[in-house]
């Protein structure tokens, strides 16, 4: 089998464990010899799934206990007689444990400690591991006695929605009092604060067919489909595969059913395109077969081991999905029926059967359906005595009349439960008789069922409603979303020989949908069982707190109120009381709160409807949906050809964008970054300097018309640019506003270097690339990107030109007759290395770029700085390549912010009148052409030690600084060497025609308030002389 | 001046140590290798011209220009569709003369950018490269979809990569930009560590 | 009813049965002097302050779906008046000051929690626009702080400061901004507009606009026609299916923004933070979810559900800005449908049709401006003209060129 | 969300770059010709106006991080359902009616 790891065998705990599956499923032997742990009260002697050669320690709030592996926290408790085991949202009422499986809304808890706490654990889905460590939550100061249990007095005041109506005076108490209280006093686990120390990963898988549970119906589905050669995933959220199966002890075919799940896992992980993926929950459904799914690859250990992550989380992509995710039991309401020792039916047989751990001693089972037969049989088998069986029908099937008679248990026709004694345990439940008797009945157990809603959450998030099926007084999947399909309860088929049916015949057409044919799969038989029951919502009783949503404490008094203030809606009703909204999203509330609320608006529950189930079906870590990509990692890095010789020059680097680049080259003795930059800066403009350059975007343009095409995205004229020389362009957004600047080169007729700004590299390849594909298709034109293929070196100053001697083979002519201002050729350097070079100015010295290919840029650099050497060359990083820009007036990303227009920048000359191009038409719209626009202006501090900060604002002097009077903002600053005080640019109304006049410019948010002088914005050499030496 | 030798020099230099990463004990999982100083070209028809290109590749070359996401090699040229009416010529090593001149016999039917020191090239293999891969990779490596010859553009980790199979062990060769190789080698590395990953050079 | 503690008390005590509905649930009356469809935030805002402010009572609010159904229920609670340009910082400053007074406009508390929200920083480029933001906020009289690194640690250390890939440098914060409890929103403005005689009309879907000689007449619905004497849509992400039922084609595309919230927890997180090298905001509910959120999913939708790069791509962001949230768990995922205008900024403005009015185009931040919007809009109807407060957001500003465009990315909808 | 393109075959939208609208044709634009009313507004609404219809949309996307061919996806709004893809190089030539 291909797997990502060698998955765990499915059959975990074989050997030993097997051995025990094997007899699983027999009626387990009463506990005769007391067994190490202190376990031996209530963990049957024999029997269940768990590895009884092992014995493993856990604590829970300080004590230890121990269970064996195979166990969950919550049968490993239970085996060890805790009944109380965590605190409830609202009402902070004692809870103990309700279910078996992941929608557990109680036994919430605090597992691991310190930096890999983890809050809100389900005590039962989390696996028993040796050190396993858990604490009860949301209590305080402990989990016997808890302060604000006192809320449970004060109860009728905090009814639904309590907190709209008061708190409101006065109201600055809010975020001060009231607000800190409500926060601290809501809120269940407590998270570590500490960064989360594991790993985790994401992985893509592709199949034909997924399969969504690996109970009875899935496992017949994943067989159906596995046998026919397609590509089959079947996912299971428990450790374990068999569902139910586990849970109950049955006998499929001639074994028991445990052992028939085993049988045929085993069978699946020996095809070779079948991938079982235990501990695995498909979490999400998306669109076109995609499907997310949380794998706990290393949950079930105390750590990961090196070099493994924590959890996976899988993207899927299915042609079809088989959903066979089983049904969840629904509690039933009554007084007090939250207490510890009120567990669910089916997750009373599961705790016996798959445990072997024993809930009560003394268990009442209360329901109305024939399910009971099953639940009774299993108590007395395990040696629990029941007291009494209390169905609320009349009429009971003989099924459960004989149970009754063979357990000894008094039958309790037409009566029912109505209320629970005890307040950290059961005591006794109160029962009325059919005959309207009240009677109180010792016990520590109550199991009940409410009926089984089918676990269809993974059919809703994409739009398909659920129908109400009167058959199993349930809502079963309607019109399900494209590809998918359902089998066994989830379906609505509840009984084990419809899910073993439905699943064989899903598993087989969804094979045959993606194109491979198959046999029908034999399905096994099964003893008969009856499925029935009678709904049966609440039960009317004594006053009492009646929980509907065990989690957020919703009661049927709240249900009651929000109808009452006109909640109908189930959306009103579930944002109102939050039913259905915790950490459980109502897996066994729901269906009865919108009961409830049918019943008191006099509607049918089809017209009441439901909610919508989001993913996550179960909650994920948002670690794992991060994967990789955190840290560091969170994107990558990318870097220049020069990087490795800047780290050896000890640069400072600086993220633009995702590449990393030298920002400047401190010395020793520099006191900070400022003088560094200087230095650099005045190096240049006195003698030479090296910038590596090659993160400009660079675009090859090849083409007979290519020059029509750069005439048409950029706004000035290139068809008459010669071959051997470059041009300044400017492009425009069709919008009018300018979308980047750069030098293109032609190298060729037909040939072209454009460049671009870093920032905007990509942006602007993939608008030329929808300008010649979907606008000028017709234009015969290629562009690609080469900005790595190039390293790029800029190298500035007076002595650039001699340096470039040293770098340049000799025969090409690079003097400055030769070689222009605006030059641009095919050189080789270094020896025969191929080789471009650009005579362009950014500094407004005489400079020129080279490049070669990328893998001589490292040479190239350290050639440079070689051939520098006798010039006292040096390297110069971000910092003095935005001083020297300032300097010269040019605009950069902070001017180009997508607010502005070419007239704004003063480069309205450069639009030219004669062609069209992008932008030109929307450009011409009234108000960008307005005089009091801001327009682009260079500006000095009046006092010259002056520091200038950029985001500041103009103002006028003398005014009152306000909204008003706000004229423009400081875009760029820096200190300028060569005029030796700051200088800046900015967007000022009307402000070419202001040059000379004084304004202040206002920056509260540093508290700072310079007079600055506006002025050109060319600081430096304003003729341009220097660049033309 | 004193001469200094000129080499190319890869992205991963320095940066990645040769060896093993990752789990150490037992059978390693996955290997890479860089493969270094190839000639990489990018080959877009001209607008019209795709026909004649098809022609004068296979006269020149001796191979039938895919237009599907496959890869064709000649004896010493393969080329590696990368787009419409695009391809990468991959000559490995690369030719003294440099792609472009290579190509020429296809200039003025398509346009020829030598891409040469843009990418990074690494070769990778191994008995759970698949699993490795699939960490990052979106696309679908299983034998019956992805076989030896196909090719598919894609990113990994947030990074633009090409991946091609060349032979049924698997091995593929995945090129990622340059100035990304080493991010890419760290998820690499991240992805493979499970299994033990050698890089060999 | 009055609401407060002794509301409280005193129903506890007579065992919480003389409550009254929070609103009438309206039958449909045959005419209205005004029509809003749309019963959301500012659909029942602008009906609130018709009654309030304007005294016009024979106002009805057309909701397709149940009260609060749209974005009002559905987006992550963010308030604040930190914006950049004139157009926009007076009116969200005027609508911070109606969050300042909403519970007792309303008798409804809403948790108007000004918990503080910060815009983190990553890069000088980053500063320097956070700074000139600060300072036109304060040229306005709205408070902003630029903080530094070293103030930022103090204030929320649990950030990845050490290991980042995007280092933080600073933030900008806006201590009067915060989040609200977003139902409550609805429904106080619900109760506060059907106590002053408003018809508040649930599952009634506008199916046409009539209109004759250019003006409108009244609207069709799900439950009939009704007459009206103007009409108002604040449809939000419907707001170019509403409006083509008038023939009128819009500056806006509608896109899917998803939202997420974790397990409950204890506080953890007790401000507003937006990261400012990712897509990722967050912040902590009164009941202790994490409510975060990131970009839209970027294709036009009306699914109201998005997809898996989007979600992905916010927990990276997460993750990378606060590793602590790793083991925490994501409980739910949903959407909703966003009004994403041309230039990033709304519009309250009449039409071309005489007494159609339109409230649209807020992208992903119009909850923020739910009580400004409505008071704006309200005026708008009432008086036929726009208020100072609304007279940048122009129907026609995109011909003329007055643009609001925060971002400066132009006319791409999926990138304001 | 997975799109079909013609070359690379199914990817998850995230490889894709969304542009929108594929039913817009940019104005004549000759620079010669007065930019009347009339123009002007043939221009603001190509910039500014959509129909944003709940249904099936025929929208540009580009596969960015695959073979980089911009796309016309026709895409249902309800249900993100992709009923039909074409190359938007092939659409376009065919409407200015020139050969590849
Ligand atoms: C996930 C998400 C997060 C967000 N986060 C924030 C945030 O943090 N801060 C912030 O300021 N903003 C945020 N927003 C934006 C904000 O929620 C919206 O801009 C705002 O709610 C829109 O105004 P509204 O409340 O009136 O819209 P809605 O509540 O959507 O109201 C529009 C109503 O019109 C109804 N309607 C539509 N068509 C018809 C018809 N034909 N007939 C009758 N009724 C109709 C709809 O059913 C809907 O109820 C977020 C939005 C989302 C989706
Ligand atoms: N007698 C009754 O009234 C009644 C009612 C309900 C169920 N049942 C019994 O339950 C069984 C039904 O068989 P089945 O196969 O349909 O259901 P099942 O409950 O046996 O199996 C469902 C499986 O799906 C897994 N699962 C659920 N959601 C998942 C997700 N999102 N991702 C991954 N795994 C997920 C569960 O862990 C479980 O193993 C039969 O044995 C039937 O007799 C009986
Ligand atoms: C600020 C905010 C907080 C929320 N908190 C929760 C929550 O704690 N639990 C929950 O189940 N849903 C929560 N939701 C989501 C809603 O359940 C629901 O998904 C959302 O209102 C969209 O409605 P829909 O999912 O029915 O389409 C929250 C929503 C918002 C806007
Ligand atoms: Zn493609």
């Amino acid at each position: 089998m291909s797997g990502i790891r060698d998955v765990p065998s499915p059959l975990v705990g074989e050997g030993q464990g097997g051995g025990e599956a094997r007899r699983g499923g027999r009626p387990p032997t009463p506990n005769p010899s007391p067994q190490g742990g202190g376990e031996s009260r209530w963990r049957l002697g024999s029997g269940g799934l768990i590895d009884r050669s092992r014995s493993v320690g856990f604590t829970f709030d300080g004590r230890g206990y121990r269970g064996h592996p195979g166990d969950t926290l919550a049968s490993a408790l239970i085996a060890n007689g805790v009944r109380l085991v965590g605190r409830s949202f609202k009402y902070h009422r004692p809870r103990g444990i309700l279910t078996a499986g992941p929608e557990e809304p109680n036994a919430l808890v605090e597992l691991r400690s310190g930096a890999r706490r983890e809050p809100n654990t389900r005590a039962t889905t989390a696996e028993l591991y040796d050190g396993l460590v858990a604490a009860s939550q949301n209590r305080w100061p402990s989990l016997r006695f808890d302060l604000l249990s006192l809320n449970s007095l004060v109860a009728p005041v905090l009814s639904a929605g309590f907190y709209y109506k008061t708190f409101m005076w006065p109201a600055s108490f809010w975020e001060k009092v009231y607000e800190p209280l409500i926060r601290r006093a809501a809120g269940l686990g407590r998270a570590s604060g500490e960064s989360d120390p594991d790993t985790y990963e994401k992985a893509f898988l592709h199949c034909d067919v997924l399969i969504v549970g690996g109970g009875p119906a899935g496992l017949m589905a994943a067989l159906a489909a596995g046998r026919t050669g397609a590509r089959v995933v079947l996912c299971d959220e428990d450790f374990r595969l068999g569902g139910r199966l586990l849970a109950e002890s049955l006998v499929v075919g001639e074994r028991s059913s445990a052992e028939w799940a085993a049988h045929i896992a085993a069978e699946l992980a020996a095809l070779p395109d079948v991938r079982i993926l235990p501990r695995t929950t498909v979490v999400g459904s998306y669109d076109d077969g995609t499907y997310s799914a949380l794998e706990r690859v290393n949950d079930h250990l105390a750590e990961p081991p090196e070099h493994e992550p924590r959890q996976r989380l899988w993207r899927i992509f299915a042609k079809r999905c088989v959903l066979a995710a089983g049904a969840i039991e629904r509690p039933l309401v009554f007084g007090d029926n939250d207490r510890p020792g009120v567990m669910l039916a089916g997750a009373v047989r599961a705790y016996l059967n798959r445990y072997a751990a024993v809930p009560g001693r003394n268990a009442v089972v209360f329901a109305a359906g024939d399910e009971t037969a099953r639940t009774v049989g299993d108590l007395s088998r395990a040696g629990v005595r029941v007291e009494a069986i209390v169905d609320a029908r009349t009429e009971v099937p003989a099924s459960i009349e004989a149970a009754a008679k063979a357990s000894g248990a008094r039958l309790l026709a037409g009566g029912a439960v109505v209320r629970a004694i005890g307040s950290h345990a059961v005591r006794a439940v109160d029962i009325r008789t059919a005959k309207g008797e009240t009677e109180r009945i010792a016990c520590d157990l109550l199991a009940m069922s409410g009926g089984w809603s089918p676990t269809l959450h993974l059919t809703s998030h994409r739009g398909s409603k659920p129908v109400w099926d009167e058959r199993i007084a349930a809502f079963v999947p309607g019109a399900l979303p494209k590809g998918m399909s359902t089998s066994g309860a989830a379906g609505g088929r509840l009984g084990l020989l419809e899910a073993l049916e439905t699943g064989a015949r899903a598993g087989l057409e969804a094979a045959g949908d993606c194109g491979y044919a198959g046999q029908p799969v034999e399905v096994p038989e099964v003893e008969p069982e009856s499925t029935v029951f009678a709904p049966l919502w609440r039960v009317r009783g004594p006053k009492a707190k009646a929980f509907v949503d065990f989690q957020n404490d919703v009661s049927e008094d709240d249900v009651a109120l929000a109808a009452h203030e006109g909640m109908r809606s189930v959306e009103h009703l579930k944002r109102y009381t939050t039913l259905g909204m915790a950490a459980d999203q109502g897996k066994t509330s729901n269906v009865t709160g919108l009961a409830l609320m049918a019943e008191l608006t006099a509607r049918s529950i089809p017209q009441t409807g439901t909610t919508t189930f989001r993913p996550p079906f179960a909650p994920v870590a948002i670690g794992a949906i991060a994967g990789h990509h955190r840290g560091k990692e969170f994107r990558p890095t990318r870097l220049p050809p020069s990087h490795r010789w800047a780290q050896e020059q000890g640069a400072v680097f600086v993220e633009t964008g995702y590449w990393l680049r030298a920002q400047w080259y401190p010395r020793p003795g520099e006191s900070d970054w400022l003088e560094s930059v200087s230095r650099e800066v005045r190096t240049v403009r006195s003698g030479v300097g090296v910038c590596d350059v090659s993160t400009l975007g660079k675009i090859d343009v090849q083409g007979p018309d290519a020059a029509e095409f750069l005439n048409r995205i950029y706004t000035n004229t290139w068809t008459n640019l010669a071959v051997g020389r470059a041009r300044y362009g400017l492009m425009l957004r069709e919008d009018g506003f300018v979308l980047d600047d750069g030098t293109t080169s032609r190298l060729a007729e037909h040939r072209f270097i454009v460049t671009t700004t870093t920032a905007n590299a990509a942006k602007v390849l993939q608008h030329m690339e929808y300008c010649h594909q979907w606008l000028w298709p017709e234009l015969d034109v290629a562009m690609c990107s080469i900005t790595e293929q190039w390293a790029q070196f800029s190298v500035a100053g007076p002595c650039s030109r001699d340096v470039l001697r040293g770098v340049v083979d000799p025969q090409h002519d690079i003097s400055n007759a030769a070689f222009p201002y605006m030059a641009a050729a095919e050189v080789s350097a270094m020896g025969g290395i191929q080789a471009r070079l650009f005579r362009l100015s950014f500094s407004g010295e005489l400079a020129y770029e080279i490049a070669v290919p990328a893998g001589y840029g490292d040479a190239l650099i350290r050639r440079i700085m070689e051939a520098g050497r006798e010039f006292a060359i040096a390297p110069y990083g971000t910092e003095a390549l935005g001083v020297m820009r300032i300097e010269k007036g040019h605009v950069a990303g902070n001017e180009i912010n997508g607010q502005t227009t070419a007239r704004d920048l003063g480069l309205g000359r450069m639009m030219s009148s004669r062609k069209d191009y992008v932008g030109r038409v929307m450009a011409d719209r009234p108000a960008l052409l307005a005089p009091d626009r801001p327009t682009f202006v260079g500006l000095k501090p009046v006092d010259r030690t002056a520091r200038l900060r950029a985001g500041a604002h103009f103002v006028p002097v003398g005014a009152e600084a306000v909204a008003a009077v706000d004229q423009g903002y400081m875009t760029s600053v820096a200190f300028s060497p060569a005029l030796g005080h700051w200088v800046g640019l900015g967007l000022l109304a009307g402000g070419a025609s202001r040059h000379g006049e004084r304004v202040r410019a206002y920056d509260p948010v540093r508290s700072g308030d310079e007079l600055v002088e506006v002025c050109d914005p060319v600081f430096y050499d304003p003729a341009g002389e220097r660049l033309r030496g | 001046m004193a001469e200094t030798l000129i080499r190319s020099v890869s992205a991963l230099d320095g940066a990645v140590a040769p060896g093993r990463h990752g789990h150490r004990a037992g059978d390693v999982g996955v290997i890479a290798t860089e493969v270094r100083n190839a000639g990489l070209a990018l080959v877009t028809a001209r607008k019209g011209q795709r026909a004649p290109l098809a022609e004068t590749v296979r006269s020149t070359f001796g191979v039938a220009l895919p237009d599907a996401p496959r890869r064709v090699a000649g004896h010493d040229i393969a080329f590696i569709w990368s787009g419409p009416d695009q391809w990468l010529a991959h000559m490995a090593p690369a030719p003294a003369a440099g792609m472009e001149a290579e190509l020429t016999p296809l200039a003025g039917m398509a346009a020829l950018v030598d891409q040469s020191h843009g990418r990074t090239v690494l070769r990778v293999t191994g008995p759970r490269v698949r699993d490795a891969l699939a960490k990052g990779f979106p696309i679908d490596l299983h034998p019956r979809a992805f076989r030896t010859g196909d090719t598919a553009v894609t990113s990994v980790a947030h990074i633009g990569a090409q991946l091609w199979q060349v032979d049924d062990a698997p091995t593929y060769e995945i090129a990622v930009a340059r100035g990304f190789a080493l991010s890419f080698w760290h998820w690499l590395e991240a992805s493979a560590a499970e299994y033990g990953l050698e890089l060999t050079r | 009813m009055h609401y407060s503690i002794f509301s409280l008390i005193g129903q506890a005590l007579r065992g919480n049965t003389g409550w009254q509905p929070v609103w009438r649930d309206a039958e449909l009356k045959p005419a209205y002097d005004i029509v809003i469809v749309g019963g959301g935030g500012h659909g029942l805002a602008t009906a609130f302050y018709l009654a309030k402010e304007h005294g016009i009572r024979n106002v009805a609010v057309l909701e397709k779906g149940y009260l609060g159904s749209g974005n009002v229920g559905r987006n992550t609670t963010i308030i604040r008046s930190n914006y950049l340009l004139p157009g926009n910082i007076p009116f969200y400053e005027w609508s911070m000051k109606l969050w300042e007074g909403l519970e007792q406009d309303l008798n409804y508390n809403a948790m108007v929690s000004q918990r503080g929200v910060i815009n983190l920083f990553h890069s000088d480029a980053q500063r320097d626009a956070y700074a000139r933001r600060g300072n036109a906020m304060r040229l306005n009289g709205v408070d902003a702080e630029l903080l530094d690194q070293a103030q930022i640690r103090a204030m929320l250390p649990y950030l990845d400061f050490d290991n980042a890939r995007f280092p933080i440098q600073g933030g900008l914060l806006q201590r009067r901004g915060g989040t609200v409890r977003h139902d409550a929103v609805a429904w106080g403005y619900a109760r506060g507009a059907s106590d002053r005689g408003v018809d508040l009309v649930q599952h009634c879907e506008v199916t046409g606009i009539r209109v004759e000689g250019g003006r409108v007449v009244g609207v069709d619905t799900s439950k009939g026609f009704v007459r009206a004497g103007k009409v108002g849509l604040a449809c939000a992400g419907n707001s170019s299916r509403v409006a083509a039922l008038a023939g009128l084609r819009l500056p806006i595309e509608s896109h899917v923004l998803q939202a997420f919230v974790s397990e409950g927890i204890k506080p953890l997180v007790d401000n507003v933070i937006t990261f400012g090298a990712g897509h990722f905001y967050i912040s902590q509910s009164d009941k202790g979810g994490l409510v975060f959120g990131g970009d839209i999913d970027g294709y036009n939708s009306y699914a109201q559900r998005g997809n898996l790069p989007a979600i992905e791509d916010v927990c990276e962001s997460g993750m990378a800005l606060m590793p602590m949230i790793g083991r925490l768990r994501l409980l739910r995922s949903w959407g909703g449908l966003m009004d994403m205008s041309m230039d990033g900024s709304p519009i309250i403005d009449r039409t071309p049709i005489e007494n159609l009015y339109l409230n649209a185009g807020w992208c992903y931040g119009g909850f923020k401006a739910t009580p400004a919007s409505g008071w704006c809009f309200a005026h708008t109807i009432a008086r036929n003209e726009p208020h100072a407060l609304n007279a940048a957001f122009r129907l026609d500003r995109f011909a003329t060129g007055h643009l609001i465009d925060e971002k400066g990315v132009g006319a791409q909808p999926n990138l304001h | 969300m997975r799109i079909d393109c013609c070359y690379c075959g199914p990817r998850g939208n995230e490889e894709f770059a969304y542009l929108g609208d594929a039913t817009l044709a940019r104005p004549p634009a000759d620079p010669a010709a007065p930019l009347d009313d009339a123009a002007r507004a043939q221009w603001h609404d190509y910039v500014y106006l959509r129909d944003n219809p709940a249904g099936p949309h025929r929208e540009l996307w580009q596969h960015v991080s695959g073979c980089r061919a911009w796309l016309v996806v026709t895409r249902d709004t309800r249900t993100h359902e992709v009923v039909k893809v074409e190359f938007a190089r092939e659409v376009a030539l065919a409407r200015v009616g020139a050969k590849p």
